[in-house]
């Protein structure tokens, strides 16, 4: 298997000039495999007991905001955009042939604008650090806990776990990368923004740029669909509710959070029917937010 | 009588061979245990080869060997060789391999690997004029024997009115100035300021410059392209640095050269050296692909032209200012240019400034007309829009600027053998009918508007010849040994012609040896430049007087009586004593030996002459004789070209209608042949003028108009299937024929007439590029011109 | 690997006899098997080492698919029929002569005698740099060298790109558009029938494709239907030389009158875009009228908008103008 | 599918099919023989036994040839390289200039541009086979460009002569201007054109007169 796809340019110079296909066969392959393997894993697996909370502190709602409408719409319109990007780059590659190119970039500034909107938002309205934090006794203990079951549960997260830590992390170097070289690759396409110039790079530097490119939209297919099988897990779902309702119930925050860690306070959260949303999301309230670390 | 030879149209005596498909070329040629060759050239415009690994393609089963370019003569400075290390426009030839079939060699060729180091390159010759422009070497821009490189620039100045659209004062290596422009300017009644753009092109002649090699003991035999046959062999020789009688160079045809095969071709050297190598004769065919790069290609010009007229349209001052693309190894243009326009127009106050730029682009070499056919057609429109400005007829502007006898032309005022301009335009504007034609002139039908013009074009016609060399054997034929070349002009058997006439033979008994050089060739000139007409009908003239006086003296000698009492026809030489076949003659000449058979030469004949004269002595009576005619003055030719043109407003396309060529060179010896000579050079002209192009990116410095399609040379359908010619037939005085050639002057005539003849139809405006295609003449009609005005290496 | 531009690479030819023969085989190479028609475009590529399909199928045997045969509607014309069987054939000279005109201005007799109609409008484009075996998006690379801003791109594309800015070269595609022709394309899956103006598409759809045809696909019949017979037909080709040269723009129409009206029209243009350009906005805007001058130029304007010339090829726009101009004119 | 069944397959697909495989090719002999191979009726070829068919017989002038030939190889290259027929010229290689010329059961065609293997059962014209095999006198054609005196480099002439041998068959009555078009396939660079107009008018004359 190739990893590289190269060509020799008009000087007869071999360039990269991307990532070889067969990657994202791979990637497909991989993702299959892991959303089979983590299945399979799951289901030998011995169910855990999930004891529920003695008790309800005093002052935790019954709804406890987790996404706000911001934050939700920020989501969807990025998964949105971020679906059409890697349709409209693998599909046709796949065999499918449909006008990609135009949608291509066109969801790619979509994207650009999200990531510029979630950044600032995050940075001026949430707790930007909530997402920051290292935790590493944390991971060692979730990892141990993935590896072997007889291992104790790991301690229960602030609002966002490691494992969602880790994949926001590990997206927002990919997506970073992917949204650099794809900017400087519109130079070589052709927008209403500027006019194409393929040659504002060296034919090396722009094989390295593809190969970034690539390698970053090989690893989405891995990573968008192994965050679409955890949202549609059974077990999972109840957090997959929450980036639609913006809220989940007291019941699984007690249950996998730590309210010391994400603390909540009974804003007068009342209830769904109608009444006014809740503040829960102390940590949006808190810029200050206790670190773990 | 014998009958007229001078003035007839006989068939060339290889006509039959060359409609039976019996005519060899030089890739038509085999040899027992014959390889063949194929070259690797180069990617890049400009690079150092860093690294070869062939180790892949020796060890493919069929591969032979391969040829570096250190194992092939190589000169310092802008000088070629058939090889290089240092390629210098993309599509030279680095290496060679030889396979036992062209299959084999090819994919060893892609076997190779090969590492090359870019160079920076350029492409367009301004930008190495502009300040910290690139160059084409690494070493600078202009060379020079004594100097060595240099890097030659105009100043920021210069191009600050090159960018504004203005004429700029420049300096130049070549810098010319007679009268006093700067003070004539100032008295003309009109100044016309241009800026005018002619494009390269490549010659392009059917017949690739393909050719095979093999070896004998110490003897090369060589199978070649060229134009011209004795002076090829001391070419190669030279190259080779081997004896010239070492080779046995073959040329019986060539199938075209236009200026690009004057003595052979660089590529000639390859299977000459390869050969010698592997031992194995070797054939190098060379593609279409390939002559694009090897073969050569006219230079194109950036020019500023400023021209000024007194109130009655007659030119009273020039200044003239040529950038040329002279390719990597040089071409001189430009210098013919400056000069061509001063003969043409005769303005008495003239500057010329003029610059040959080294360009990365595959060689140029003269073609066809070269400079003049450049300039005359770049000026003759802004002399048409003079007189149109002016309220001259355009006829009659063209007639008063036309030269007269006593023209003196050039920084060292050069005189003409004789100039009959004014005839042939005379003569052309009643074959044309001109008047009638010009009150059509802008008259619409439809989209169609109507346009005529005239373009008269001047080019050097001939030199003093070299040596005539010729035998009557004993079976009464006169064997004429041509060294020229057989390049399809027919001048390999019509310079025979005024010899054979003057010996009173039929043409039935003549016979033309050439095309082989163990047939013995006396030294000749090259076939450039149209000299061939003039200069070996001289060289054969004289050899046919000696051979004449020695006859007379064997007939004398035989029947007695003076020999000045004899005379010779049809075979027969008689006189007091009586008659004798020329076969009797030969024999006693044979007995008589001495000069009459060739054992004893002239002292004046050219050492290269000597040892092919021994070939041939004592097999017959030998005419051999140095061309003494001696003379002043330039030999030139004339072509005026009328052209009648149909543009079509609505897609640029041009149509031409009418074409008259009428030349002044001289005495016709064949007809027929003098006007294919006219057509012929006056459609390469049309050619250059309409379709031609040759178009790089700049990016890459890579020609795309390599093949014919994208090259495209003018066809069938490009032409009226009727055109005419005419010939002023006024023998030059200084000539014992009064031939003068022809190839050259109606390429400019052909272009000329129809870029005036396109002015003419966009009433008045001249778009001042070449080639006139379609898509440039509708951009400039719908008033959104698409390439710079300077801008050169587009289309 | 060094380049060299000569000599055709091996390949295993096959020479069927029977479409069926010729479909199992191109299922058979599937992606290696390179149809072989008349070969002017093939043996380029061969000789210039660029393509190096590992099998040839020749389909110069097999017997059915050539010829013009009437057929219920309209005429059928094999997809191996000589361009110069089309130019001199009775039928299509009387009923669709659009289609002979373009069949006649295809490059030269000799290739008008060996070309097919089936390899005309099958055939890859010219552009230069993809010809040069440049890796360009068409070639599989990554990038588009023609429309570079110092390009020479004044035979490229003035619509219809996407990131490819070659046009498609042939004479007859128009020709068939205005006669509204279908093209029948047969694989070992069974055959589909396309309107011409389907058959060919741009690089947005599928870079590295002129037409729907995948390698496993033949092109084996050309249906024109008899509504369009003995229409007003108009073609025009403006190119640089007389012979060889591709269209530079060409126009093909067909005009169906009712009392000096026009009730319908079909007007296609090629050489402006990567594929043969309909210009349906063009063709409801002359319905109705009977083809003045006036109609004419709004005719004209209305082809070329949203034209987007590149660098050296902005006559294009005027000469597509005034070629639909006198299309329409024509009419009239 | 195992090796043995896919072979048995494969033989018997290959041996309803009616088509001849060509060879694979590099210089050397290969073989995938062992299939059973039939000629296309309409090439009127043989039954070819194997696939290897190098070794085929060609109808040149009037001659049946026996030449091996490769399946990549061009007719072009066969005449001038395996049959010495040297007459058809290579100008450009890709049918862009007319000089290779040949005619191909009467029709004229670019000899460059077409492979060996597609003419086989037809019969090929080149400019050699257009004399009388027998007196050595010339055709029309080239009878009319001798009195003519057409061609300069002549280069060309091989091909355009091809041209004019199918033209004067075609449209016996040529104006000029329908001779020009018949003979627009062939490039001549020393632009002898009007020359070479005259000479395929002449020829039609005397065709007719003949």
């Amino acid at each position: 298997m190739d990893l590289w796809r190269r060509a020799a340019n008009p000087w007869g110079q071999d360039v990269l000039i991307g990532v070889s296909w067969d990657l994202m066969w791979s990637a497909v392959i991989a993702a299959v495999a892991f959303v089979i393997g983590h299945a399979l894993w799951v289901r030998m697996r011995k169910e855990e007991a999930h004891e529920p909370p003695a008790d309800v502190p005093a002052g935790i709602p019954e709804k406890i905001e987790r996404h706000s409408f911001a934050s939700r719409a920020f989501h969807w319109v990025m998964s949105i955009a971020m679906l059409v990007l890697l349709v409209t780059a693998f599909v046709p590659v796949m065999g499918l042939q449909f006008n990609w190119v135009d949608l291509h970039w066109q969801a790619g500034v979509l994207l650009i604008l999200t990531v510029v909107y979630h950044v600032i938002h995050a940075i001026g309205w949430q707790d930007f650090w909530s997402m920051f934090q290292l935790g590493v006794s944390e991971g060692v203990a979730t990892l141990k806990h993935i590896l072997s079951p007889e291992a104790p549960a790991p301690p229960k997260a602030g609002k966002y776990p490691f494992d969602h830590r880790m994949y926001h992390h590990v997206i927002v170097v990919v997506s970073l990368a992917a949204i650099i070289t794809g900017v400087l690759m519109m130079v070589r396409i052709d927008t209403p923004l500027w006019t194409r110039n393929p040659y504002l790079f060296s034919d090396t530097t722009w094989g390295v740029m593809y190969v970034v490119h690539g390698l970053s939209g090989v690893s989405l297919i891995l990573l968008v669909a192994s965050h679409i099988y955890f949202a549609l897990r059974p077990e999972k779902r109840w957090i997959t509710w929450s980036m639609v309702r913006g809220w989940i119930d007291r019941e699984h925050y007690l249950e996998h959070f730590d309210p010391a860690k994400w603390v909540v306070t009974d804003g007068g959260m009342k209830s769904v029917d109608g009444t006014t949303p809740g503040t829960g999301a102390v940590a949006e309230q808190i810029p200050s937010a206790k670190r773990e670390d | 009588m014998a009958e007229r030879l001078v003035g007839a149209d006989i068939a060339p005596p290889d006509l039959h061979a060359k409609i039976t498909g019996r005519a060899r070329y030089a890739e038509d040629f085999r040899a027992p245990g014959m390889v063949f060759a194929k070259l690797l050239l180069s990617p890049m415009p400009h690079a150092r080869v860093r690294r070869v690994d062939a180790s892949r393609a020796l060890a493919m089963e069929g591969v032979i060997d391969i040829l570096r370019a250190d194992e092939v003569p190589s000169r310092d400075g802008p000088r070629e060789a058939c090889l290089t290390d240092t390629p210098r426009y993309e599509g030279e030839p680095i290496l060679a391999v030889a396979a036992v079939d062209e299959e084999t060699a090819a994919a060893a060729i892609e076997a190779i690997e090969i590492d090359f180091e870019p160079l920076p390159f350029v492409i367009d010759p301004l930008e190495s004029l502009r300040p910290g422009g690139p160059n084409a070497y690494v070493d600078g821009n202009q060379f020079s024997g004594q100097d060595g490189w240099s890097d030659f620039k105009w100043t920021n100045t210069d191009f600050a009115k090159v960018d504004a659209g203005e004429m700029p004062d420049p300096s130049c290596p070549v810098e010319w100035t007679k009268g006093d422009p700067e003070s004539a300017f100032a008295e003309s009644a009109l100044v016309l300021e241009e800026t005018i753009v002619h494009q390269s092109l490549t010659h392009h002649p059917m017949e690739p410059r393909s050719n095979m090699a093999y070896w004998e003991g110490e003897t090369l035999h060589a199978f070649v392209s060229t134009q011209s046959s004795q002076q090829t062999k001391f070419a190669l020789a030279g190259a080779l640095q081997i004896d010239p009688e070492n080779i046995n160079l073959v040329s019986e045809y060539c199938g075209g050269g236009f200026g690009s095969k004057i003595a052979g071709t660089t590529v000639m050297q390859i299977p000459a050296l390869f050969s010698r190598k592997i031992n194995r004769p070797v054939m190098l065919r060379i593609t279409r692909y390939e002559e694009n790069y090897v073969g050569r290609a006219r230079p194109g010009f950036q020019t500023w032209l400023k021209m000024g007229f007194l109130q009655d349209g007659k030119c009273n001052a020039i200044d003239l200012i040529i950038v040329q693309e002279s390719g990597p190894y040089g071409a001189g243009d430009f210098n013919t240019a400056g000069m061509i326009a001063d003969l043409t127009y005769t303005p008495q106050n003239m500057r010329f400034r003029g610059v040959s730029m080294y360009t990365n682009t595959p060689p140029k070499a003269a073609q066809r007309g070269p400079g003049g056919a450049q300039i005359i057609s770049m000026m003759e429109p802004i002399l048409e829009k003079a007189g149109r400005e002016l309220g001259v007829d355009r006829f009659e502007i063209h007639r008063m600027n036309a030269p007269r006898g006593d023209v003196q032309f050039g920084p060292r005022n050069a005189t003409l053998t004789s100039v009959h301009a004014v005839e042939a335009l005379d003569q052309g504007r009643e074959m044309f009918d001109w008047d009638a034609k010009l009150a059509i002139s802008g008259k619409r039908n439809g989209s169609k508007v109507t346009g005529v013009g005239i373009g008269l074009s001047p080019y050097t016609a001939g030199s003093r010849g070299r040596d005539g060399m010729m035998i009557i054997r004993p079976d009464g034929k006169l064997y004429v040994h041509q060294g020229i070349g057989n390049l399809g002009t027919h001048s390999i058997a019509d310079t025979a012609r005024p010899a054979a006439e003057l010996l009173g033979y039929n043409w039935k008994d003549v016979e033309i040896v050439w095309g082989n050089s163990a047939r013995a060739y006396p030294r000749s000139t090259v076939q450039a430049g149209s000299q061939t007409t003039t200069a070996h009908t001289r060289a054969n003239h004289a050899a046919a007087t000696d051979a004449l006086r020695k006859i007379r003296e064997v007939a004398a000698a035989a029947l007695g009586g003076s020999a000045s009492s004899y005379s010779v026809d049809s075979g027969r030489v008689s006189g007091p004593g009586g008659t004798m076949t020329l076969g009797r003659i030969a024999e006693r000449a044979i007995a008589m030996g001495g000069e009459y058979s060739g054992e004893v030469l002239p002292d004046d004949v050219h050492a290269q002459t000597v040892p092919a004269a021994q070939i041939l002595a004592g097999e017959g009576l030998m005419g051999i004789a140095r061309d003494n005619y001696g003379g002043e003055g330039n030999i030139y030719s004339w072509v005026a070209g009328f052209a009648m043109v149909e543009l079509d407003e609505e897609t640029g396309m041009v149509e031409l209608k009418e074409y008259v060529g009428v030349t002044d060179c001289g005495t016709v010896i064949h007809p027929r042949s003098l006007g294919a000579q006219v057509f012929g050079g006056s459609i390469q002209g049309m050619g250059m003028a309409m379709t031609q192009r040759w178009v790089f990116d700049p990016q890459w410095g890579v020609p795309f108009a390599n093949r014919f399609y994208t090259a495209r040379p003018p066809g069938f359908l490009d032409i009226p299937a009727d055109l005419k010619w005419g010939a002023v037939g006024i023998p030059d005085p200084q000539d014992p024929v009064g031939a003068k050639g022809i190839g050259e002057p109606p390429v400019g005539a052909g272009a000329a007439a129809l870029t005036s003849a396109i002015a003419d139809a966009m009433g008045g405006r001249c778009v001042c590029r070449t080639p006139l295609t379609p898509d440039v003449l509708l951009a400039e009609i719908e008033g959104r011109p698409m390439y710079g005005r300077l801008e050169q290496h587009v289309g | 690997m060094a380049k060299i531009r000569d000599m055709i690479p091996a390949f295993e030819l096959f020479q069927p006899t029977t479409v069926g023969d010729a479909l199992e085989l191109l299922d058979e190479h599937r992606g290696q098997a390179w149809v072989l028609a008349g070969g002017l475009d093939s043996f380029d590529w061969f000789k210039d080492r660029v393509k190096r399909p590992s099998a040839v199928v020749d389909l110069g045997g097999i017997s059915e698919l050539t010829g013009i045969r009437d057929v219920e509607d309209g005429i059928e014309i094999g997809a191996m029929t000589s361009l110069t069987e089309i130019e001199r054939d009775e039928r299509v000279r009387s009923g669709f002569s659009v289609l002979a005109d373009a069949a006649r201005h295809v490059a030269t007799p000799q290739i008008r005698n060996q070309g097919t109609l089936g390899g005309n409008v099958s055939q890859d484009t010219r552009c230069w740099y993809y010809r040069s075996g440049w890796p360009c998006y068409r070639a599989g690379g990554n990038t588009c060298y023609a429309a570079a801003p110092q390009a020479m791109n004044r035979e490229h594309c003035i619509m219809g790109r996407s990131r490819c800015v070659a046009v498609n070269p042939s004479d007859t595609a128009p020709a068939l558009i205005a006669v509204d022709a279908k093209m029948v394309v047969e694989s070992n899956g069974g055959s589909t029938v396309h309107d011409a103006e389907d058959f060919f598409i741009g690089p947005a759809i599928d870079i590295t494709r002129m037409t729907v045809m995948k390698s496993q696909d033949l092109l084996t019949r050309i249906h024109i239907p008899a509504r369009w017979a003995d229409a007003d037909f108009y073609y025009e080709k403006i190119r640089d030389r007389g012979s060889w040269d591709f269209q530079l723009v060409s126009v093909a129409a067909a005009f169906r009158k009712s009392e000096g009206k026009i009730e319908e029209a079909r007007i296609s243009v090629n050489g402006v875009a990567p594929f043969p350009v309909r210009l349906d906005a063009v063709e409801r805007l002359v319905q109705g009228t009977s083809g003045d001058e006036s109609t004419a130029s709004a005719a004209g304007e209305l082809a070329i908008q949203g034209a987007r010339p590149l660098r050296h090829n902005d006559y294009k726009v005027a000469m597509m103008r005034n070629l639909v101009r006198r299309a329409v004119r024509s009419v009239s | 599918m195992d090796q043995a069944e896919s072979v048995s397959v494969l033989e018997k697909k290959y041996s309803r099919r009616t088509f001849i495989k060509g060879v694979i090719a590099t210089g050397a002999t290969a073989s995938s023989a062992g299939y059973l191979f039939r000629g296309s009726p309409l090439l009127g070829a043989a039954t070819y036994q194997t696939a290897t068919e190098r070794l085929i017989t060609l109808n040149v002038n009037g001659q049946e040839r026996r030449v091996d030939v490769l399946p990549h190889e061009t007719l072009a290259m066969t005449l001038r390289y395996k049959l010495g027929l040297t007459g058809t010229k290579l100008g450009c290689d890709r049918a862009e200039c007319g000089a290779c010329t040949v005619l191909i059961d009467g029709v004229s065609q670019y000899g460059c541009s077409m492979l060996t293997h597609q003419v086989r059962g037809r019969s090929v014209a080149t400019i050699e086979g257009l004399e009388d095999a027998d007196t050595g006198e010339l055709s029309v054609v080239q009878k009319a460009v001798m009195e003519e005196g057409g061609f300069q480099c002549a280069f060309c002439a091989p091909g355009f002569i091809m041209a004019m041998t199918e033209m004067i068959e075609v449209n016996p009555n040529p104006t000029r201007e329908e001779a020009r078009l018949a003979l627009s396939g062939n490039l001549c660079r020393c632009a002898d054109y009007d020359k070479i107009l005259t000479c395929a008018m002449r020829a039609a004359e005397l065709a007719r007169s003949v």
